[in-house]
């Protein structure tokens, strides 16, 4: 029991001071019909350290590591190289092992990196503020929508086909509890969605929920939304899953949007198998108190120094309770700071280079494998992720490719399982971690795979 | 001890990253390049090392010392789990990755889920929330869906007065009504308020047990027998499953959904608030309305992830998808990692171990502040006092503050609400005898020094990286971002 | 550059501040026939960090890793399970990134931690004092062997013929130039050394050194050889290469080794093909003053408290330069470290249930190898290491047990390359990380191997 | 800030290791069965963890701030080292494994031998020498057998007096008599002084390039030159290698053998004492006497280790084994992950902006403390000061505790011993031109009060873990372990 200190000498002094005979004597209000006698039967004991870590290291061997292969997948969650340095800092015990900072006085190194974190969301997605971040994109999504219900107090929200599917999966659950309208569409690989939106905007709409770029890596300009958007009175909520793009490509703050909510799993975070991520939110100071979640703040301590402390907690549900604008308390704090290092180290310099690293590797792959009998790309725009359309049910491909060791992107047969006419879609992300040798490996193999 | 911040240490040009140059293309970007400065500035590696170390060392954290945060749990986190979760092939995998390549992290979602079952006594587990109030919303929604899939429209959720303030925010977000249930002077929740409530419009509970005030409460059963009579259901908040695992299984009192914190019972870190992790055990009754996706263990051993195109077959009431992927893996393996480790036996001796600390605590200064509920009996996992006795003019503020100049981060103040100036200290199970009589001695003198009207006590802290911030200030003038100098002063 | 904070402005304007026109300015001292012109030819530029990672992680996988196969291997490092907390705290940047003490105002970590050390050392090896490290066993057995020559004012040392033949070599080294004579013998399989050691102790020698257990893993009583030695004059120095076996046998202080030296790689530091490791020295108090390298100890600050410091720094080489007892300077505190952190989390009962753990684990092997036809245990004694005496050559047999992906164990051969009588000699160890099934992994390639 | 000894906090009983139970087996321990207490506290792993995280923060880093330790080189230390040398295929091989079991790892030291070999243009390189000072003895050794191999008997070795102390003390280990050589008044080795002594009794000279004085010796050539025509040997105590690698070789300079500290270059960390690492590139003369083992790459592209049975073929005048394996794998991958990142070209910037810093540092301050060389040309790595002009009474000693005050690392005192009360500051090119600003403010700030003679200077620090600690004491009576209080009572 190498995580308890008390010896049992200390237990019977203990129960000596608080005037108890036994343990069991602390459980007394347990009813007795509940009460275990012992531990639970069919439960494996303790174990030492060295027996967890075989047992895990068996159940990962049994996975594929993306380091390993050459790997192409995105959809939401994109491998990039982080750097080892923001691994080992997140690992200080003072950040690891800290609680929200509720004693500012002693917490000023998560709230100050805090508020770092949320300048350089703000300014990434080019809006005034941002918060201390949400669960992940998806949770993200859907609380930006509900935000903008609660601005707007209207209560229909229109849905590019362009967004996540599992983002709209999400919406549509809570949607379905909320009451909230969600005008929704087909994904069409032929063209965006963007006429659609601009029709569906009408004085009813508390908002439009747009991805850039979108899930098939399309880029597209949203102003000409943001304005019929605003001329109605509704919201453009913007969501950007990759936010490596934005040091290549204007930022949705530029083009008006009033929400900007995204994942930010690409700096920092790592895949995971899916979380934890970090959910980014910001948006227009004037909406400030409709924010869902933490923010930070700057103040001055008694003696006039510059401090930080958590602010505007009237939104918040341990103060105003079922009339929060969240249920949200636990955030995504440590995958905050490892995004907020990473973004540190990058600075603009660095995610620019980096921006364009992906870009000119996606167009590299881009190009070879649309050389490949059979296959086409969909995307006119993209920036390190593009959909190709292939000869066959791409969901048969994506298997075959792992069986040689290639993981070859997301098939869209996976992602809109119901739709005959995405079945032969086949989503690819590049990043700077794809080598030269990896898009010919994973062309050679697509290759032999139509054959 | 100041540290400026990276808008005023770096700027655009510097870079802490290299990369290999970028091979000549022609670019696809569709005419969106960007052509305005973002504002980020970059720091060396080592000014970021440096920056970073130095923020830390600014913070209190459960590594520097015992952080009694009352209803929070700050236990230790162990060290395995962080090697754990790094293995490659844990962190390096992708959600969306074909299923046959990740069977490993599969089963380490299966066997933790089972655990997770088994331990709670429970039909079933949602493992995709990502945080105890997604956790909370989880269990209401199935509440909800269970409701609609009777063709039953019960608008109301009772909760009682000393909840956590996800309890309520939840409720309402999923579109009920909620209506607080009062305490008794034991501090329990009245058994007969709450009977006589129920009827064809309530839903069901979110009790908390142990509560808030670190009470077992001892009438669930006969609650969740009352509930279940009058056609509602009971959420049990499970943040403080801390103290009672390996001696209750909840789903034993009649609990139809309940979230564990993996963050809390099962050790994963905080990290400065978050990431959680909130798995929902679910009771039969509710259990088909459980979200997707999910892991499935399949006859022939394999596991297989299910996702929105197998529902139909294999989950057709489900309530739907709460978040992008299948919840928080990196937390899935700590918390395994920190279970397995403790076995059944341990996990035992953890619930009472955490139960004898929170009791020592409280016998130990019962002499010295007022317990309100120190006559109901043995409490669990924390040990509750108030502010009545200290001199006027001091508050539990104050006590709070005092306590950091002895260097301890404070319990948690003013919360639970049924009581005046809370003061809600849980030690947990991983602070040894020596680390609580340290504490209780710390605590026992500021308290003192606040019932002679010590004013020194007022302005505490004297000796933490800052004195007491201005929080008023914060609220009233928000400045959420970093602004240049020069470019604020324009602005004013 | 990802490492150098200065920007070219900053350069321009320090240079400004200088007075000097250019970088080259400041090389003016170097004679213009040696100033290179630009970066040397033929080496390669700058990399990136994702580049560098690749590069080390194709190199560490053409190494067969201990941790993901049988192993077997011993002779002076073990492989032992280290717990996840070590290296976390050993990574904490203020012991990582710290230099040595000399300024112990705000160095009180590290010389608390050796001090604790210190104590660790002198009670496991049943010594009065020990110092802050060595470089590794090897080495601190030389030092052992100067000191007890300063102690004695003699030069002549008696080797057991069951030390380590690489500390040997390394002694035989170093007597080469200080003129120190060694008398050394044959190891012999059959037979311990200690009738030659009471016998070749005379008033000409200054120390009888003694590895304890031994190279084969035998382990014998050293009282008698203590009593002759001090009889005589001489020291006695025991050298403990494993010093988990302390946590089941006798301690050699307890049998009056008036020098203990190790190497403490087994707890803690892990096997890193050889280095860094830790040397161990303890010794009596009275020889204190010609102890070697860096000594901690306690004192009081000005306001009375209690703190540390390094002291006896007048025997060091910063101080004394040619008169000084040793030239060391750096030791291996990084080591001591992880060393003083795993010894705390075992404490005695840890330790004692480790080093039975590796008994019985051993005492399984053993008995299961020698029931392989034409294999003989050859010791009587042991802790966690044993010789087997194979039918065939043992080297011929490691290169066949490698290739079916078994490390079993090191060959006398290796280690002895000249002498035939030792050739078909196996060194086999057995620690904690040695399951049932890879003994019978093992047992099974090697009866295959021989068959 | 106190924290507790371990053998304060736990006891004989605890453990922070579980194991599995060990099997039932006949002991076979020879009779030898311990029988007494070893008295070796035991902790839980909380209390492990929190009392090494605040042992830790009692001490400065680099990690925390500018580390000016002149002669010491006090650098940044990549995280990506500290990954690499982490990777299994690294930490967890056996030195004596089989070699084809190994080829990566023999790879990786080949590699750095290649990269040691081109930056110094020398021609060998021993690579087991466990830190400078080893390799210090390397080098002489190789002397030594090199003049044995002569048949020569030279026992002088000349040292300039400003050498390292190590210099004087590996000569004299290695049995040579040592011999000082004064320098010349601008800071540098006096030629003619050293000319005149060389003669058929000198093996050779040790020489520090840059030297402890931070100077350049521009006569280095010329010194190599006079040596070797007089038959002797050329060791350079290559410690301040930092500040001219890629600018100029040592090789180009006649040197024949020079140490190289993986820790002060090529940013192994010094881990608060170690562990080095000491290779030492031979020239051709030298490099026939080179220790064993070493790594040789054989025709067939695979990588052998020599050892002794191959030493007779492939090395037959090596004077021998230093250590008992071949040196120190875990600072060569940091090392080799370091020179990789640099590249030719980064290294060559490495030691301009050390020059550069250091420079920098030499001016801003040289109107505030006397530079006793300032008018000697440039200085290479470091920066050198001296007492001259601090107000009576008052010390180097003084300043650098004041330092500690300003929340500096105080810069290396009373060394090189050359000049009176030295002040040696070594920047190093990982200082960002802010924190020199910072760091030359506080530092003239504390110079300034020393020179008025401000009197709370004299017993700074004030505002550290403890305040200045009575050296004396520890030395006449020596406190080497923690005895149990009583014990210790009744012994005296």
């Amino acid at each position: 029991m190498r995580y308890l200190p008390l010896t049992n000498n200390d237990r019977q002094a203990m129960l000596a001071t608080i005037g108890a005979a036994s343990i069991d004597d602390l459980f007394i209000d347990v009813p007795e019909e509940a009460r275990l006698k012992g531990p639970i039967p069919g439960l494996p004991m303790h174990a030492s350290e060295m027996a967890v870590e075989r047992h895990f290291s068996a159940m990962a061997r049994k996975n594929m590591a993306a380091a390993h292969h050459p790997f192409f997948l995105g959809a939401g969650a994109y491998k990039h190289h982080v750097p080892a340095s923001v691994d080992h800092l997140i690992q200080r015990g003072e950040f690891l092992t800290a609680y929200t900072p509720y004693q500012p006085e002693i917490a000023q190194g998560t709230l100050q990196m805090l508020f770092e974190f949320q300048t350089q969301v703000a300014r990434l997605f080019g809006c005034d503020v941002a918060n201390a971040s949400m669960y992940d994109g998806s949770t993200a999504c859907w609380e930006a929508i509900g935000m903008a219900g609660r601005v707007t107090k209207r209560s229909k929200a229109v849905i590019s086909s362009g967004l996540h599917p599992h983002y709209v999966s999400v919406a549509k659950t809570m949607a379905r509890f909320t009451g909230d309208t969600l005008d929704l569409a087909a994904l069409d690989m032929a063209q965006s969605d963007t006429a659609r939106l601009l029709n569906a905007i009408d004085g009813e709409t508390s908002c439009v929920v747009v991805q850039y770029p979108d899930i098939l890596g399309r880029i597209e300009d949203l102003s000409a939304i943001a304005q019929k958007a605003h001329e109605h009175g509704a919201l453009l909520i913007a969501v950007v899953t990759e936010p490596v793009a934005l040091g290549a490509i204007k930022s949705p703050g530029e083009m008006g949007a009033d929400i900007v909510v995204g994942e930010g799993q690409s700096l920092g975070v790592g895949l995971q198998f899916g979380g934890p991520y970090v959910g980014l939110f910001a948006c227009k100071e004037k909406f400030v108190r409709q924010m869902p979640g933490r923010l930070c703040g700057q103040t001055v301590d008694a003696e006039g120094k510059r401090g930080f402390v958590l602010t505007l907690s009237t939104r918040e549900q341990h103060i105003r309770r079922e009339k929060a604008t969240s249920n949200i308390c636990t955030n995504s704090g440590l995958c905050a700071l490892a995004f907020s290092i990473h973004m540190s180290l990058l600075g603009e310099r660095g995610l620019r280079d980096l921006a364009a690293l992906n870009h000119a590797r996606a167009v590299q792959a881009a190009e070879r494998l649309a050389q490949i009998p059979g296959v086409t790309l969909v995307n006119d725009s993209f920036f390190n992720e593009f959909t190709l359309k292939l000869p066959v049910n791409a969901r048969d491909v994506v298997h075959k490719l792992a069986a040689k060791k290639v993981l070859g992107g997301v098939s869209l047969g996976r992602l809109y399982p119901g739709e005959a006419a995405l079945q032969n879609g086949l989503l690819v992300a590049v990043t700077e971690v794809v080598s030269e040798e990896d898009i010919e490996t994973f062309a050679e193999a697509l290759q032999e795979v139509l054959a | 001890l100041e540290e400026a911040l990276i808008f005023e240490i770096g700027d655009s040009h510097t870079t802490g990253v290299d990369f290999d140059p970028a091979p000549k293309v022609q670019s696809r970007l569709g005419g969106l390049e960007r052509n305005r400065e973002i504002g980020l500035p970059g720091l060396s590696e080592p000014e970021t090392v440096r920056h970073y170390t130095r923020l830390s060392r600014q913070n209190y954290a459960i590594d520097l010392g015992l952080f009694p945060l009352g209803s929070c749990t700050m236990k230790h986190n162990p060290r395995l789990n962080e090697k754990v979760a790094r293995m490659k092939g844990f962190i390096d995998v992708h959600p969306l990755q074909p299923q046959e390549t990740v069977q490993g992290a599969l089963q380490v979602i299966n066997e933790l889920a089972h655990w997770l079952i088994d331990l709670t006594g429970m039909h079933g587990v949602a493992m995709s929330p990502k945080a105890g109030a997604h956790g909370e919303l989880c269990g209401i929604l199935a509440i909800k869906a269970a409701l609609d899939a009777r063709g039953e429209d019960r608008p109301v959720i009772l909760v009682p007065e000393s909840a956590h303030g996800t309890n309520p925010a939840t409720a309402a977000f999923a579109g009920f009504s909620v209506e607080n249930i009062p305490a008794t002077p034991e501090g329990r929740v009245d058994v007969a308020a709450l009977k006589a409530r129920l009827g064809p419009d309530v839903a069901g509970v979110m009790i908390t047990n142990p509560n808030t005030c670190g009470l077992f409460e001892r009438d669930l059963k006969v609650i969740s027998d009352a509930v279940h009579a009058a056609g509602g259901y009971v959420y049990c908040d499970g943040a403080n499953f801390n103290a009672i695992v390996g001696r209750v299984r909840p789903g034993d009192l009649g609990v139809d959904a309940m979230h564990i914190n993996l963050h809390k019972t099962f050790s994963t870190p905080h990290g400065g608030g978050g990431p959680g992790s909130g798995p929902v055990v679910l009771s039969e009754a509710l259990a088909p309305y459980g979200p997707i996706p999910f892991v499935a263990k399949l006859p022939d051993g394999s596991f297989k992830l299910v996702e929105e195109e197998d529902a139909t077959a294999m989950q057709p009431e489900t309530f739907g998808r709460m978040t992008a992927f299948h919840g928080q893996m990196g937390m899935f393996t700590r918390a395994l990692s920190y279970i397995m480790s403790h076995g059944a036996d341990g996990l035992r001796q953890v619930a009472e171990d955490a139960v004898l600390n929170a009791n020592y605590v409280l016998r130990s200064l019962e002499g010295t502040l007022e317990a309100p509920f120190g006559a109901s009996g043995p409490c669990m996992h924390e040990a509750l006092f108030t502010d009545n006795g200290l001199a006027e003019g001091f508050s539990t503020l104050d006590v709070a503050k005092g306590l950091i100049d002895e260097g301890y981060h404070p319990m948690t103040v003013y919360f639970p609400l049924v009581v005046h100036g809370a003061m809600l200290v849980e030690p947990t199970e991983t602070e040894s005898k020596a680390a609580l009589d340290q504490f209780i001695g710390a605590l026992r003198s500021v308290a003192n020094r606040a019932k002679q009207g010590d004013p020194s006590l007022k302005s505490a802290p004297h000796h933490a990286p800052r004195r007491r911030l201005d929080e008023t200030l914060a609220a009233r003038k928000p400045m959420l971002v970093w602004k240049e100098a020069d470019l604020s002063v324009a602005a004013e």
